[in-house]
């Protein structure tokens, strides 16, 4: 399959070019690892410096240590964390499951619900309940992230404790493995819910421009001509069109998502890459970091090319050859 | 006499992402002399608007020449290409497109003046005035914006705008294609007018026979990015060779006469892609009266003299299934 | 014989927010088994508003103010919307002019055909499929068990335009709306999709109402003929009574203005140069003229036609026009 | 014949019919017609006006200590109560807007032009200028925006100047795909192709003929670019990476985030003044969507 | 019965013998046992060692170890292990004076170590406390690069409760030891750690009952909701070995803050009492001085720097620094920690405001993360830093390094970055260093003590405030001298 072979020929370069920039953006930073790590000793001699120094070989010249590193990824090891002291690899990895949890609930609620308000809206776009749609899948989108986060925390873990607080399960353990199904879901709801937010309004937006633009469009009216009723009408002949800007936009957007996620893992102490993201910025610790921004385009790609296969089975254009549109004609003494 | 538009062996391919090419022209070869009219016909992507605009230079052909009077156009570039555009100009199909929104009529009419330096800039306006009237159009209108135009206004403001640097040649893709008949007959009238009055040099575009026989003093009948058959209007008519050409006549339909109904000659099935072409007659595929021969050999284009050339193998052995034509073979 | 369809002084408004402005005033059509009606008729003067009426598929803040639309007996405008639900499709069907935008990009053809005919012949998807075939087949598509899987880009301009015919067939339909089936076709494809509805008519006795700006088509096509000009119908009767012996000076100006294909030895016959010209063009919506509509644009109108709206005046049995001097002159100036 | 004889009928300036509006007339009116975007008009008309006009209405120092830290809202000496070092939270927001505002603009700009001028070049020329520029698109693409936005914030220090540089070098990546897909698409109309045979140069085509054409909705891009660059200031504010010494909301968020349980107005309220902004914006962005989209005039 | 203990801290690992922090000391307190442990009242106790002789001269000391004490993988815990525990200490710990004078181990016998020392060293015993010296097995830690040692994620030690496993950033479970070599000890069967980063969370979280204890508490306004919650306690017993100061310190080679008289202007120019009543809202004790206040070496006899703006400016004026024309003597940066707004980020807002009072004009310099505030202290690229340093028990240990002027090491955080150099003080820290005489060894702390404040290098303002918040009916909380960071064996819920 060329096609596929050629995306991901051009995933690796994109990938190796995230690697090389993070890589020098990281040596820009004042403040190496290793006066830190003094600095939490308390102070230690000279001779040691140098000697952690060479340690994690940041005493040799930037090409090199950029050579060694690239080196190293392709063989899948991504260093030894300076401040968590263990393997990035591992760290990362124990991370990683929480934030995809976590980033797709966020995501199916978000394109459903968008979805769902925007088609709604569509159908309807002058009524009064469509402004209130309008409005209310702005209202996540506008308050900041962190903030929506707070509020329902205070809302509905401290005022009306329905929702757990922090962490995504409960650490006193479950009985059972449903049981444990569960309980993380009850961690889930609150995070996945702000970080759906933000997002929804992206796709009620997005599904109600597309949808206006489908339902507008001659099959539909060759759909109504069939005599459908306009649930099918909706669900059978417009949604799928209208959902391809969607599809697409969630490949795009899923940078921001993760990123988002940062946000939401630091108020819900989530624990997921995120947070880890966050703390090695605060730490310094570069390896981590520097794995991190590598899953997290990672993940972005691998959510591209997932909505590129989708896109394929909602879209079948994609792909076929195309003809040339039909010629225009008469447009009428009306614009 | 030298021709003012020379076009020889023109080719231009489109590339596609898929690695595959368009063959939209392939190897066209014609010239127009001042003050004729030359027509190209043909059926949708035969490659008609891309011929245009290869004179244009709005695409780049990757072979042939095109001269026009002592320029040669295809290797012209950059600045100074830009400055012998005055002697070429265009009219589009949609006349909804083709217009800035932008630009107030008079802005649009003006505008080649002033991106080319043509003529004293403070003649300008009495020059867009003149054009106005010219193409009956009140030069009250000037500041009007384009929405605020019906159609063939747009269409009448089009043409303004391609006469204004006095060109010497006017290449009109599909002008009238996009109006009602009302309107289509108001500007094929007005084109025939301003030909007759200044001497124009028209390539005119349409899939429509009818048209072309009405304004144009040659026409070339293309398909599938070739010339099967080109010849003086009246001779191509009276006594067209190729059967492409007999089913697209065959097909123009007439409110006069309807005893064709039913019983007329018609080909089957479509013009194939252009992306991968038949190597030998491009037609074979459709053609009632094609032979082995047809399927892997190319057909010169054969001169049946006073410039009427047709790509055919068989041409002038068949027999017209046009009454018309039978009647004058 | 009674008309299958029969539209009387239909009239359509418009709602602009503002005030509700007359699109169609007073059409008026019948349509026969087995036979094509043309309706004709410059581009904004109502011709698809008529048909979309008839369909019960008006756009948006459009809506019927007037007349009566009636399908075999029964009328149309009293009907449910579940009622006319069941109609659309299966009674009346129609066939859009752009082949490319009317199918759904994303549904296979298979399903596009089945679709009509699973819901209005409670049949199972099995049927279906065969009645889809069948279909396909009626409409001379080359390899149609190989279509039916196929989704529209796959497909060219003409074989979509079979599709839409056989989706617009597959209930064997009274009446079907044809509204400029083949203006975005090629010539040649053109004549191959007329042929194909005449044949097609001709085993089905289903009436056709082809809707379309061009004179040629009519000839082409129509046992009767409706010209309609800002909203009105201003002549209608037999095809030969008007193309013969047109009797509006808007058709006979039609006639004038349409190019002539002049072929073997009239080709180089230089009288037929002139080409006649309509001035003007047809006015939009709310600013139709209060008596006749096409008085400004009339070489032969005067005062009268300026002021008082024209009688319907029967040239001859199932012949009308609307106009004060329907037999003047021939020739349009 | 002469010209003149050649000159023929002719039709007015007034064709027949009603005049149509001209476009900006119609967006306004479809715009006004629009409930929501009106409020959304009158909200951000508000915000400007406590940021701007505040000051001269409400004339407190927003650093100094007018009261007891956390005294609540309704307060003696402070209206909407103090932050954590007895500051006027009234104050404070008024003053903090206008750096959010300012940052949030010029953030904005910022992304707006590297986007349009990505955009508009790779939508323009196509082919390999589009390739190269739709690869270092997509590469901006791939790396979460606040983590990027995080570490140069950490590189160059956290000052109002490099959070919003920051921003607008994070945030281009949209623009400049909107910029290309309306540049593509605008660049096949006829009129461009008249205009380059009027003998325009690419420069003309670019910046006076497409460009125009492509404002609308780059603007309304733009606009809710400003929306987004607040929330991202807000964002980095909360991470504690925002720039300390200049009062803004995001910042005031931040400082006083950890005290919200027990002095909910300290960063409840600037959330609300966030809030409504972008609200407002938004609104108005949609607004002016709707009105450019004809699909919804018509109805 | 579980014990579900919430912190904001995430340990790295659990190896408290190469790695500081309170995250790992609280994890390996509980984990690995110590030679011995320490009442609420700074006496030792015996606790792997069952007794331990000082020589007399100060060189050695002994410790006799209990019989019958094993690791949690079963092995005896033997003389070699505490040798090899001292040695690794000695090598990798962060706290490098700590066990700097020890020459060697001696191993007679596997129940008997004898600490040999090149100079006396009366902080050795409180370095022996299990926070300071977890004693690690060697069979487990002896082989390779022990930085590296995955043994460090997942530790085998002797304390009262063994490791079950760690959630990064999660939390970490521990499980009774059943073969605890102090019998009946521990109480609770399981410990579970919760790491809740945003100290909100954690408030919540105590407040409806999810954690039951929440050690080394420090927000004030935590400690105030919590203080008002139905069925939690709060409680400041414990960690008075911890001694965590809150400082102003001062480039003292920068002019003009090389002006001792500056420096005490500045003192004079803010008000503590505002600070601590209304900044930290009277949960933080004064702090006046290097060493901690409950520390038994402590001195009350020193200048206290009462709020006197008057005194600050004749000071000012004295030191040459006169306001120009709109009123400004000086401008001058400072920083703070990035992290605890409350004794950071808040003092230094706060002194922002206090100091143009005497035409002082600072800007407040934000460090996106702890690096770049260490970056910055640590190369002298700064006029004034708030600061928070621990005293971790002993001077030696804690203290000191802030002082000695051989302590002034360029780009290393924490030692004597203010570049402070001072021949008494130095010689006071030498001596009082190998002092075995506990009266003796007060005595040059006090005049140490007095000579510091007096010049003013520091201006002290707080000693950060630990305190401790459980769910009514939690008994036996540990509240000695090291507070959490010390077994929490005895901890139980009251019927
Ligand atoms: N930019 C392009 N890229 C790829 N293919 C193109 C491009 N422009 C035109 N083509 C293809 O080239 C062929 C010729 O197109 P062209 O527009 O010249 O046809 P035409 O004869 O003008 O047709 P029409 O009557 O529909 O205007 C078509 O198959 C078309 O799809
Ligand atoms: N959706 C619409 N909104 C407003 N006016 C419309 C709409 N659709 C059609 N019209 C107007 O209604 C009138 C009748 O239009 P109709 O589509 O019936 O014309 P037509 O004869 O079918 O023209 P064409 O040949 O262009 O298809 C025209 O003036 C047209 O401008
Ligand atoms: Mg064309
Ligand atoms: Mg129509």
């Amino acid at each position: 399959m060329p096609p596929l072979v050629k995306k991901l020929a051009s995933a690796i370069g994109l990938l190796l070019a995230v690697v090389v920039l993070n890589f020098l953006l990281i040596q820009l930073a004042p403040g190496d690892p290793v006066s830190v790590i003094v600095g939490e000793m308390g102070g230690a001699s000279e001779d040691l410096i140098a000697q952690m120094r060479a340690e994690y070989g940041l005493d040799k010249p930037v090409w090199l240590q950029l050579l060694i590193y690239v080196g190293k990824i392709c063989t899948g090891d991504f260093g030894f964390s300076y401040y968590f002291k263990q393997p990035v690899l591992n760290l990362i990895l124990q991370r990683l499951p929480a934030t995809i949890l976590l980033v797709v609930s966020a995501l199916v609620l978000a394109v459903v619900i968008g979805t769902l308000m925007g088609i709604f809206s569509a159908k309807k776009p002058k009524g009064i309940l469509s402004h209130f749609v309008t409005i209310f899948s702005l209202v996540g989108y506008a308050a900041p992230v962190f903030w929506t986060g707070l509020m329902l925390l205070i809302l509905f873990a401290s005022i009306i404790p329905m929702f757990p607080v922090s962490g995504m399960m409960n650490v006193r353990g479950n009985d059972t493995w449903y049981g444990a199904v569960l309980d993380v879901l009850h961690h889930l709801v609150l995070p996945a819910v702000t970080l759906a937010s933000i997002y929804i309004a992206t796709y009620s937006r997005l599904s109600r421009a597309s949808m206006l633009d489908v339902l507008g469009s001659d099959y539909i009216r060759t759909a109504r001509a069939k005599g459908l009723n306009e649930r099918r009408v909706v669900f059978g002949h417009a949604l799928r069109n209208g959902l391809i800007p969607v599809v697409t936009m969630i490949g795009l957007q899923f940078g921001q998502l993760f990123a988002g996620a940062v946000l939401v893992e630091t108020v819900f102490n989530w624990p997921g890459l995120g947070r880890l993201a966050f703390e090695s910025i605060l730490r310094r610790d570069y390896p981590t970091l520097l794995a991190i921004l590598f899953f997290s385009a990672i993940l972005v790609m691998v959510a591209n090319i997932l909505t590129d296969l989708a896109y394929g089975r909602i879209d079948p254009r994609i792909g076929g050859p195309r003809r040339k549109k039909a010629k225009p004609r008469a447009a009428g003494a009306t614009q | 006499m030298k021709p003012l538009l020379d076009v020889r062996d023109l080719k231009v391919h489109f590339p596609l992402a898929s690695g595959q090419t368009v063959h939209a022209v392939d190897g066209v070869t014609f010239s127009v002399n001042e003050g004729d009219s030359f027509g190209i016909v043909g059926e949708s992507g035969s490659g008609k608007s891309t011929t245009a605009q290869a004179l244009m230079r709005l695409v780049d052909p990757v072979a042939g020449t095109m001269q026009l009077e002592k320029h040669d156009l295809s290797s012209l570039d950059g600045e100074p290409l830009r400055t012998i555009r005055h002697m070429m100009q265009m009219v589009f199909q949609d006349p909804y497109s083709s217009l800035n929104p932008r630009l107030r009529a008079g802005q649009a009419v003006r505008e080649p003046l002033d991106l080319m330096g043509l003529g004293p800039v403070r003649g300008r306006e009495n020059r867009v005035d003149e054009m106005f009237r010219q193409v009956g159009l009140h030069p009250d209108a000037k500041r009007l914006f384009p929405h605020q135009f019906s159609g063939g206004q747009r269409q009448r403001l089009c043409i303004a705008r391609a006469m204004v640097t006095e060109p010497r040649l006017i290449v009109c893709d599909e002008p009238v294609s996009a109006l009602d008949v009302a309107i289509q007959a108001q500007i094929l009238n007005l084109l025939k007018r301003l030909q007759k009055d200044k001497r124009l040099t028209y390539v005119f575009i349409s899939h429509d026979l009818a048209v072309v026989q009405h304004i144009c003093t040659h026409v070339a009948v293309m398909y599938l990015g070739e010339f099967v058959e080109q010849a003086p209007t009246g001779q191509l008519f009276a006594a067209a060779k190729h059967p492409y050409t007999w089913s697209l006549m065959a097909a123009a339909l007439s409110p006069d006469d309807r005893s064709r109904a039913g019983a007329r000659f018609t080909v089957t099935g479509e013009p194939p892609s252009p992306i991968n072409p038949p190597k030998a007659c491009r037609f074979a595929g459709r053609c009632p009266f094609a032979t082995d021969r047809c399927r892997t050999e190319k057909p010169a284009l054969r001169d049946f003299g006073n410039g009427h050339r047709v790509a055919c193998h068989y041409a002038g052995e068949l027999t017209p299934p046009l009454p018309e034509l039978a009647a004058t073979a | 014989m009674d008309p299958v369809l029969e539209v009387k002084d239909l009239k359509v408004g418009v709602d602009t927010g503002k005030s509700v402005q007359s699109v169609l005033d007073g059409v008026s059509l019948r349509l026969f088994p087995g036979k094509t009606l043309g309706v004709v008729g410059e581009s904004g003067c109502g011709k698809s508003m008529t048909a979309l009426a008839t369909m019960g598929l008006l756009p948006d803040r459009f809506a019927v103010t007037g007349g009566s639309i009636t399908l075999a007996g029964e009328d149309l405008l009293a009907a449910k919307p579940s009622r006319l639900r069941q109609l659309r499709g299966n009674a009346m069907s129609m066939i859009f002019q752009e082949p490319m935008t009317a199918l759904n990009p994303v549904l296979t053809v298979e399903r596009q055909i089945t679709e009509v005919i699973e819901l209005h012949q409670k049949k199972s998807s099995a049927e279906a499929r065969e009645i889809a075939l069948e279909m396909l087949r009626a409409v001379q598509i080359p390899g149609p068990e190989d279509r039916l899987a196929a989704y529209p880009h796959e497909l060219s301009g003409g074989m979509r335009q079979r599709v839409m015919i056989a989706i617009a067939l597959a209930c064997r339909p009274k009446v079907i709306i044809a509204d400029e089936p083949t203006t975005a076709l090629d010539v040649t494809v053109q004549a191959q999709i007329f042929r194909l509805l005449r044949d097609l008519q001709m085993q089905t006795d289903t009436a056709i109402m082809l809707i379309t700006h061009d004179l040629g088509a009519v000839a082409e096509m129509a046992d009767d003929v409706a010209v309609l000009y800002a909203g009105k119908c201003v002549e209608s009767g037999t095809v030969e009574a008007i193309l013969g012996a047109p009797a509006h000076p808007y058709t006979r100006g039609l006639m004038s203005c349409t190019p002539r294909l002049r072929l073997g030895a009239a080709a180089n016959d230089p009288q037929a140069e002139g080409l006649g010209e309509i001035p003007g063009m047809v006015p939009p919506l709310g600013r139709f003229p209060k008596a006749c509509r096409f008085a400004p644009r009339c070489a032969l109108a005067d005062d009268r036609c300026h002021t008082d709206t024209p009688p319907t005046y029967e040239t001859a049995p199932g012949h009308s026009a609307l106009c004060w001097k329907p037999t003047a002159e021939k020739a349009v100036a | 014949m002469t010209d003149t004889t050649a000159t023929l009928p002719q039709s007015g300036p007034e064709p027949i019919g009603p005049k149509p509006a001209h476009p900006v007339t119609e967006f306004m009116r479809a715009f006004a017609r629009n409930q929501s975007a009106i409020i959304g008009l009158v909200l951000l008309a508000i915000m400007l006006g406590t940021t701007f006009i505040g000051p001269f209405l409400y004339p407190v120092d927003p650093y100094s200590m007018v009261d007891l830290p956390f005294a609540p809202p309704g307060g003696e000496y402070a209206p909407l109560g103090t932050d954590y070092l007895g500051r006027d939270m009234l104050a404070g927001i008024i003053e903090g807007g206008r750096a959010t505002l300012a940052v949030g603009a010029a953030a904005a700009v910022i992304s707006v032009v590297i986007g349009i001028l990505v955009g508009s070049f790779a939508g323009f020329f196509g082919g390999a200028v589009d390739a190269v520029l739709m690869k270092v698109t997509e590469f901006f693409q791939i790396l979460p925006t606040l983590l990027l936005a995080m570490v140069l914030v950490t590189i160059f220090g956290a000052s109002l100047v490099t959070i919003t540089f920051a921003i607008g070098a994070v945030s281009w990546p949209q623009v400049a795909r909107l910029a290309r897909a309306e540049f593509m698409r605008i660049r096949k109309l006829d009129y461009v192709a008249a205009a380059r045979t009027s003998g325009a140069r690419n420069a003309y085509l670019i910046f006076r003929v497409i460009l125009p054409a492509a404002l609308p909705p780059l603007i309304v891009a733009a606009g809710l670019a400003v929306g987004a660059a607040i929330l991202f200031e807000a964002g980095l504010s909360f991470l504690g990476l925002g720039d300390p010494n200049t009062m803004s909301w995001g910042l005031i968020i931040g400082q006083n985030r950890n005290y919200l349980l027990d002095a909910w107005w300290t960063v409840t309220l600037p959330g609300v003044a966030i809030f409504i902004t972008v609200l407002a914006i938004s609104l108005v962005g949609d607004g002016i969507n709707d009105a450019l989209n004809p699909k919804l005039r018509r109805r | 019965e579980t014990l579900v203990v919430g912190t904001t801290q995430v340990p790295r690992h659990f190896n408290g013998a190469i790695q500081s922090g309170i995250a790992t000391f609280m994890a390996s307190s509980q984990i690995f046992a110590s030679p011995l442990r320490y009442d609420g009242n700074w006496n030792p106790q015996p606790y792997l060692a069952k007794s331990w002789d000082v020589s007399d001269d100060g060189l050695s000391v002994t410790l006799h170890l209990v019989e019958g004490a094993t690791f949690h993988d079963g092995e005896p815990i033997t003389s070699e292990d505490v040798k090899f525990s001292i040695m690794t200490i000695k090598a990798n710990h962060p706290f490098q004076t700590m066990l700097a004078p020890v020459v060697d181990v001696e191993t007679p016998d596997p129940l008997t170590a004898v600490i040999k020392l090149e100079k006396p060293h009366p902080a050795l015993l409180l370095a022996m406390s299990p926070a300071l010296m977890p004693i690690i097995p060697e069979h487990i830690y002896g082989e390779g690069d022990i930085q590296q040692n995955p043994a460090n994620l997942a530790p085998v030690g002797s304390g009262p409760f063994k490791f079950v496993e760690y959630k990064q950033g999660e939390y970490y479970k521990l499980a009774k030891n059943e073969d605890f070599f102090l019998d009946g000890l521990p109480k609770m069967d399981e410990v579970i750690v919760q790491i809740i980063g945003d100290s909100a969370n954690l408030v919540l979280a105590t407040e409806r009952g999810d954690i039951d204890m929440v050690p080394f508490m420090s927000g004030i306004r935590d400690v105030q909701r919590l203080e008002k919650a139905d069925n939690v306690e709060v409680s400041d017993a414990g960690y008075d070995a911890v001694g965590a100061l809150n400082w102003i310190a001062f480039n003292t080679k920068k002019a003009p803050f090389d002006n001792p008289a500056v420096r005490q202007a500045i003192g004079y120019a803010i008000n503590k009492d505002f600070i601590l009543q209304r900044l930290l809202g009277g949960v933080a004790k004064d702090s006046t001085g290097p060493i901690t206040g409950t520390s038994p070496l402590a001195t009350d006899d020193v200048e206290k720097y009462a709020f006197d703006l008057e005194k600050a400016t004749s000071l000012l004026d004295e030191a040459g620094l006169t306001p120009d024309g709109n009123g400004i003597r000086l401008s001058a940066t400072i920083d703070y920690i990035p992290g605890s707004p409350e004794i950071g980020r808040n003092v230094v807002e706060y002194m922002r405001t206090q100091l143009k009072q005497v035409g002082i004009e600072l800007e407040v310099r934000t460090a996106p993360d702890f690096p770049t505030w260490a970056q910055r202290i640590a190369n002298y690229d700064f006029d004034m830093t708030q600061d928070s340093v621990y005293n971790w028990g002993d001077p030696v240990i804690g203290v000191d390094r802030t002082y000695i002027s051989s302590n002034i090491r360029k780009g290393v955080i924490w030692s004597n970055t203010q570049q402070y150099s001072n021949a008494r003080v130095d010689e006071l820290l030498a001596a009082a260093a190998i002092e075995t005489d506990q009266t003796k060894r007060a005595e040059l702390y006090k005049e140490f003590q007095q000579i510091v404040v007096a010049d003013a290098p520091i201006l002290y303002i707080n000693e950060v405030p630990f305190y401790t918040a459980y769910k009514k009916g939690l008994t036996h909380l540990p509240d000695t001298i090291w507070g959490a960071v010390s077994p929490w064996d005895q901890v139980e819920w009251s019927e």
